[in-house]
Formats: structure tokens, sequence, C-alpha cells
């Protein structure tokens, strides 16, 4: 029934001149069960109305064969071996000589053959299961698969309120800068003073002062700036004797040039 | 779902595609439908889920229904759309493997322990080691379960509330797809073994054919699994 | 019988496989010949080439024919059958490649900065790059225009017709969708934004919000853009 290759092998050389003697190589069995279960099978009959006294006679009398043959026997065997002989002297007993606590051999002897029977069913399901078309043996999947990939696409988020949100704070801090970014453009006084003292090294007579500054102011904003930090610049450059100013009346434009300790002279240190 | 629709003689009458009188614009946009199922399933060496069909189609088409007609109009040809752990793939008719030599790989051959164990983990999930052991009659080898979580066929899924806290296992969805399988209820079971004329007479007490539970929540009785399960199953396989 | 029956207009009574008086044995083979070709099609890493599926279909096969049979069948399908560099291979109907690839949509927020811009574009419109950036009193990044374009919500409207002719920068008909407005008109003035809590304190004199101007026409001193002014901008918003 069995029909797949990994189960044809033949593990129990049967030779036909030596009646019920087997030659047998121990290696080629799973174990006690599957022993009995081809010696069983060699009854030739049902498993079921298997005769389990005969059965145990067989196993008994192929270990002893063995046992003359090899000195080391697995233990799986002898302990099989040595429950057999027990089931053996049992099912000989009469009935009625058998503790009451006990299972009966009776049904020792059914237990076995369910067993055997369990085995040999598991052996006929395996062997149908790899009787199925398998895949990549009898039966092949598409051998290009074409590729069913994931695309990734980006869901993006924002609601109204965020977008609002995002407007506001960013004039807000629009409207703040708005104050601290205008700054006064300021002529600091050094750079007005360092511009003077180059200017009036170049002034032999009387100069309107706004004359030269007018290049420097470069805007309303700055005229104011540029005319203020010059007055304190000539103011300072006056006392250290670098520079004259005359001025014939108030608000009446205002002249400058060289002064007596002009740039000639060495610098007294203020 | 109309399963029927798998043979040969698949009575393309019965499509909905061809149903009735239809005005042509339901026509069309069902066309639209069965193409664009086709172009997914298509593109995809994997199985694609019913749902993840629906997100792609228009809104409101009934893939249900599209993949049923899909199924009847392919039963018949060199590929077939089949239905395997609960979702959807084309693959080619099992007659045509012959002519498919060259794209097929060679699974790697599993021992006749692992074979058996994998079965017992298949049918018989969530199982433990111990469960496993009790069966085959004899222990079972690390390695056995080690090559199995390499084929990434069975899975850890828990541990059992019972002394000793054993791991559970299970299969995966890889399992399903490589064997074919709709879900593993989908599994082959006692009817099979019936018909077959294996299960002949009295059925032993207690023997039977359980209905495997490979559900992703943990059974009332199994624990999750923590991070120090898996130190011992590095690379662990993709569906865990 | 048409068996294909998938779409009205392909031309299906040219197909060999419905042509004449066909014995049953050749139809059969006709068949066996489709379905091999499909599968080997659909099972190939590579596209195939004529020459390599009559090596691999029974000898004597119509490569030629059976490919061009093919290609009829799957014309209006899901899949088309293409040649590609003289081999064959699926594909995907051109049409349907929208399909294959699904949109993940992630949610953005838009940074301070973009969204102050935003704002001045939107209020004093049409507005240079130079003018956002004395209102903002910081230089705009570029990064942020970028991002801005990407929303949809602004536009290049045209160039100032100043010195160095900068570009002038509008609001879009989806950032009115976006926000909800009718038109730009409808932004709040001063007074609206002063109750609202958005502008704070004295106001002072001078102070104006502009009413901002999104028609579509260019204002006077507006030049249209050029081709040119577009190459910076790779793809487009799909509302330009």
């Amino acid at each position: 029934m069995v029909t797949t290759d990994e189960w044809s092998e033949s593990r129990l050389d049967v030779d036909p001149t030596a009646g019920e003697a087997f030659v047998v190589d121990l290696d080629g069995f799973e174990g006690p069960l599957d022993l009995l279960l081809t010696l069983a099978r060699n009854q030739k009959v049902d498993l079921a109305r298997i005769s389990i006294l005969a059965l145990a006679d067989q196993y008994l009398a192929f270990i002893d064969k063995l046992g003359e043959h090899r000195l080391e026997l697995a233990a799986d065997y002898l302990v099989m071996a040595a429950w057999l002989a027990y089931l053996k002297s049992r099912l000989m007993l009469p009935p009625d000589e058998v503790p009451q606590d006990e299972p009966s051999a009776e049904e020792l002897a059914g237990m076995l053959a369910m067993r055997l029977k369990r085995l040999e069913g598991i052996r006929i399901l395996a062997g149908r299961l790899l009787d199925r078309s398998r895949l990549g043996r009898d039966v092949l999947p598409r051998g290009a698969p074409e590729e069913t990939g994931l695309v990734k696409r980006s869901l993006w988020e924002a609601s109204l309120y965020d977008l609002l949100d995002a407007y506001g704070r960013q004039r807000q801090r629009d409207m703040v800068r708005v104050h601290t970014v205008r700054k006064r453009q300021v002529w600091a006084l050094a750079d007005a003073r360092d511009i003077l003292e180059r200017l009036v090294g170049t002034i032999a007579d009387w100069a309107p002062i706004d004359d030269y500054l007018v290049r420097y102011m470069t805007g309303p904003d700055s005229r104011a700036t540029v005319r203020a930090s010059a007055f304190s610049a000539a103011l300072e450059l006056v006392r250290e004797g670098r520079m004259e100013l005359m001025q014939s009346s108030p608000f009446a434009p205002l002249y400058m040039r060289k002064g007596p300790g002009g740039p000639d002279t060495p610098e007294e240190g203020a | 779902m109309n399963r029927s629709g798998m043979s040969d003689d698949a009575p393309h009458g019965q499509l909905r595609l061809f149903a009735g009188d239809r005005d042509p614009a339901e026509y069309e946009a069902w066309m639209a439908a069965i193409r664009g199922a086709e172009a997914i399933l298509f593109a995809s060496a994997q199985p694609v889920a019913a749902e993840d069909l629906a997100e792609r189609l228009a809104p409101g088409t009934d893939v249900a229904h599209v993949l049923a007609d899909l199924r009847t109009i392919y039963a018949s040809r060199g590929v077939n759309l089949v239905e395997v752990a609960g979702k959807w793939m084309f693959r080619t008719a099992p007659d045509l493997a012959h002519l498919l030599t060259r794209e097929q790989v060679e699974p790697k051959k599993l021992s006749r322990a692992a074979l058996e164990t994998l079965a017992i983990i298949a049918y018989h999930q969530p199982v433990t080691r111990a469960e496993i052991e009790e069966i085959r009659g004899v222990s079972t080898n690390k390695g056995t379960l080690d090559v199995l979580m390499e084929t990434g066929w069975i899975r850890m899924r828990g541990r059992r509330r019972t002394p000793g806290r054993p791991l559970t296992y299970g299969t995966t969805e890889a399992f399903l797809v490589h064997f074919g399988l709709e879900a593993v209820t989908d599994l082959p079971g006692v009817d099979d073994l019936k018909a077959a004329g294996f299960l002949e007479g009295a059925v032993p007490p207690g023997f039977r054919v359980p209905v495997p539970n490979a559900s992703d929540t943990l059974m009332p009785d199994e624990d999750p699994l923590t991070e120090l399960d898996f130190q011992d199953y590095e690379p662990l396989p993709p569906e865990e």
C-alpha cells in the first residue's frame, strides 16, 4: 500500500530455506515496536486478528538468536523482550489467577495490538502524505514571479488651525521686528574726528564745514548725526589747537581752517 | 464554494461569467475582476489570501465567486488554481510534472524516522515529543526534530501545561503549501484508510485518527513559548 | 465549443485548437501541447525559446503554432504571453500593473518651516522665494519648497517680471480641498485672526494681511512658465 520510494527498502530479509528463522540487520529497525510490526506483518493476517502469543514467541526467539551473535542489544529491545515474556506467561495462566486490580492478559495484548495498529496507521498516513503532489517536485509555482511591491505614499497632514497658527505666529514676529530693527544710523565720534583731521590738513583758508560734510550725508536721516558728530569732533580738535572754527552769527554757516598746532605739530597727548 | 469545477468536464455554462442575461456593464465588471485576480495570482509565487485579493480588486467584488470561476476556467489547463493553507495559488497541473524536470527541486530525502515523526506531528498536533515516542515505540533523536524544523514544515507551538511543561509541536503554513493541503483538516484520514481496506474488521479500542488542530491559537492546555525556547533553534523558520 | 470563452473580441475561431474538422486524437494531442507549453512557460524562471519548448514537448509539435494559439488565448486575459528578445514569457497585462503594487499610505506631518512657508504662500500669493524669506526673516530651504510641492498644495505660477525673474508660487485646488476652503479669499483677515487669537496684542498701524490672489490668470507682472522651469521638479505633482 505504501508506494513511495522512501518506504520501499526491504528491512527484513527472509531466508526462504530457513523457515521461521530470519536474517536481520537490526540497524534497519526503528525500535522494538517496529520490529514487532514487521514480524506481525509476516504473519500475513490482519493486524486485528493477530496472535499476540505467536508474535511474542517470534520476538523472543528473534532476540535469543541475536543474543547468540551479538553481546550488546539496545535496552529498548530487551525491555520489550522482558515485557513480552511476562505477557506470554500471563496469557498462559488461567484467567482466575490474575489479581483483580491489574489489566487482564487479553487487555494487555489488545493494547499491544492497538499500538501496532496505530504505528502502522501513521506509516500509511505518512506514505499518503508523500504521495501527494508536492510543490517544487510534482507541481511548480510561477517560475518568474513579478514584483508585487509596496509603494509608500506620504499623506501630508496639516489642519487649517495649524496653518493659521503658523501664519499668525510669524506675522506676530514680524510686528516685533518692526520696532527693534529700525536702528538709527549714527556717525561715531571717532569716525568724525578721523575724517575731520584728514580734511583739515588740506584746507589752507576758511571754508564752510558743510561743504566737506555733505558727501557723508547719505540721506535725510544721516544729516543730523553727521553734523552733530562733526561739530563735537571739531570742538575737540580746536581745543587741541589743530583746527580753528568761525561763525559770524547763530545758525550761520560754520567755517573751519587748519589750526596753529596743525598736523605738523607733535601731539601733546590727550 | 463550487468545488466540482475541478474536473476536466467542467461545465463552463455554470460560470457566473456566462450565467443568465447579464447586462454588459455587469459583464465588464466581472471580466475586470477575473482579469485582476488572474494577474495578482499569476504574479505571486506565494499563495495569496482571498482578503488580500479583495483589498486589491474593486470594492464590493465577490472574491469567493471570482476564485470559483477562475478555478473552473483553469481546471483543465496546464496551470491550475488551487487552494492551499486557506490561500490561493496557481501551480502547474500535476500530470505535467514530466515536462518540468528542469524546474524541479529534488527535496531532501527524509529518514524514515523523520517521515514518521512528521506524520505524527501533522495528525496529532499539538503533540509533545513524549507522545511521538509513545506512538513510535522508540526514543526520538533530537536530530530528527532538528531536521524537520529545518524543512520549515514543523514549528514549536507552545508548552503543554503538564509536569515538565513539554514543548508542543505542530505544522506550519509551508507544510500545507508544500503538500498542497487546504488545511490540516484536509489531511487524508480514516476514510481513506477504510477505503484502502486497512481498517477492515474491528478497530482496536482507542485507535482513532485524531482531528489535527493547527490553528494558531493555543489549546487550553498549551502555554505560549518564551524567548528562551527559541535559543536552541537558530535560525528560526520564517513563519515563526 | 468555445472552451476558453474569455473574451468577446478574441478571434477564437482562428485558433488552430478549434479549426476545422479535427479528429479527436489530433485534438487531444493539440490540447496536450497547449497545456504542456502553458506549464513550461509558467514554471520557467527565464523566458523560454521556441526551440527549448520544442525539445520538451512531444516530438513533431508545431511549436510556433502552439505559441500563436496561446498568445491568442491569453490576449484578453490578466496575463499575456509576450515575446521578448525572441523568447516567450507570461507577463501581467500592462493595464493591470497597478494591481500588483499596493500603496501604503504614510501619514506625515509638515514641519513648522513648511507650515509657515505654506501660510505665506497662501496669503501672499503670487509670491517669490525672496518675498517669503523677507516675511519669515530667515532664508528658505529648497527642501521646504520641495516638500510643499510634494504635498500638491503649492505650485509654481510664473515668473515675476523683475530683475532675476524669480519664480512665483501659489496654492492649488488640492490645497483648498485639503483645508476645506472654497477659495483662498476665504482665509481669515486681520480681524478674524485677531478674534481667533492667532494674533495677539496691539496690531501696529499699517499692519495688514493681504487678500490672497489665487486666480489662475497671471498677474500683470507675471510671465508664464516655460518648460525649462519644470526640469527641477521631476516627477511633477499630479495636479500640475
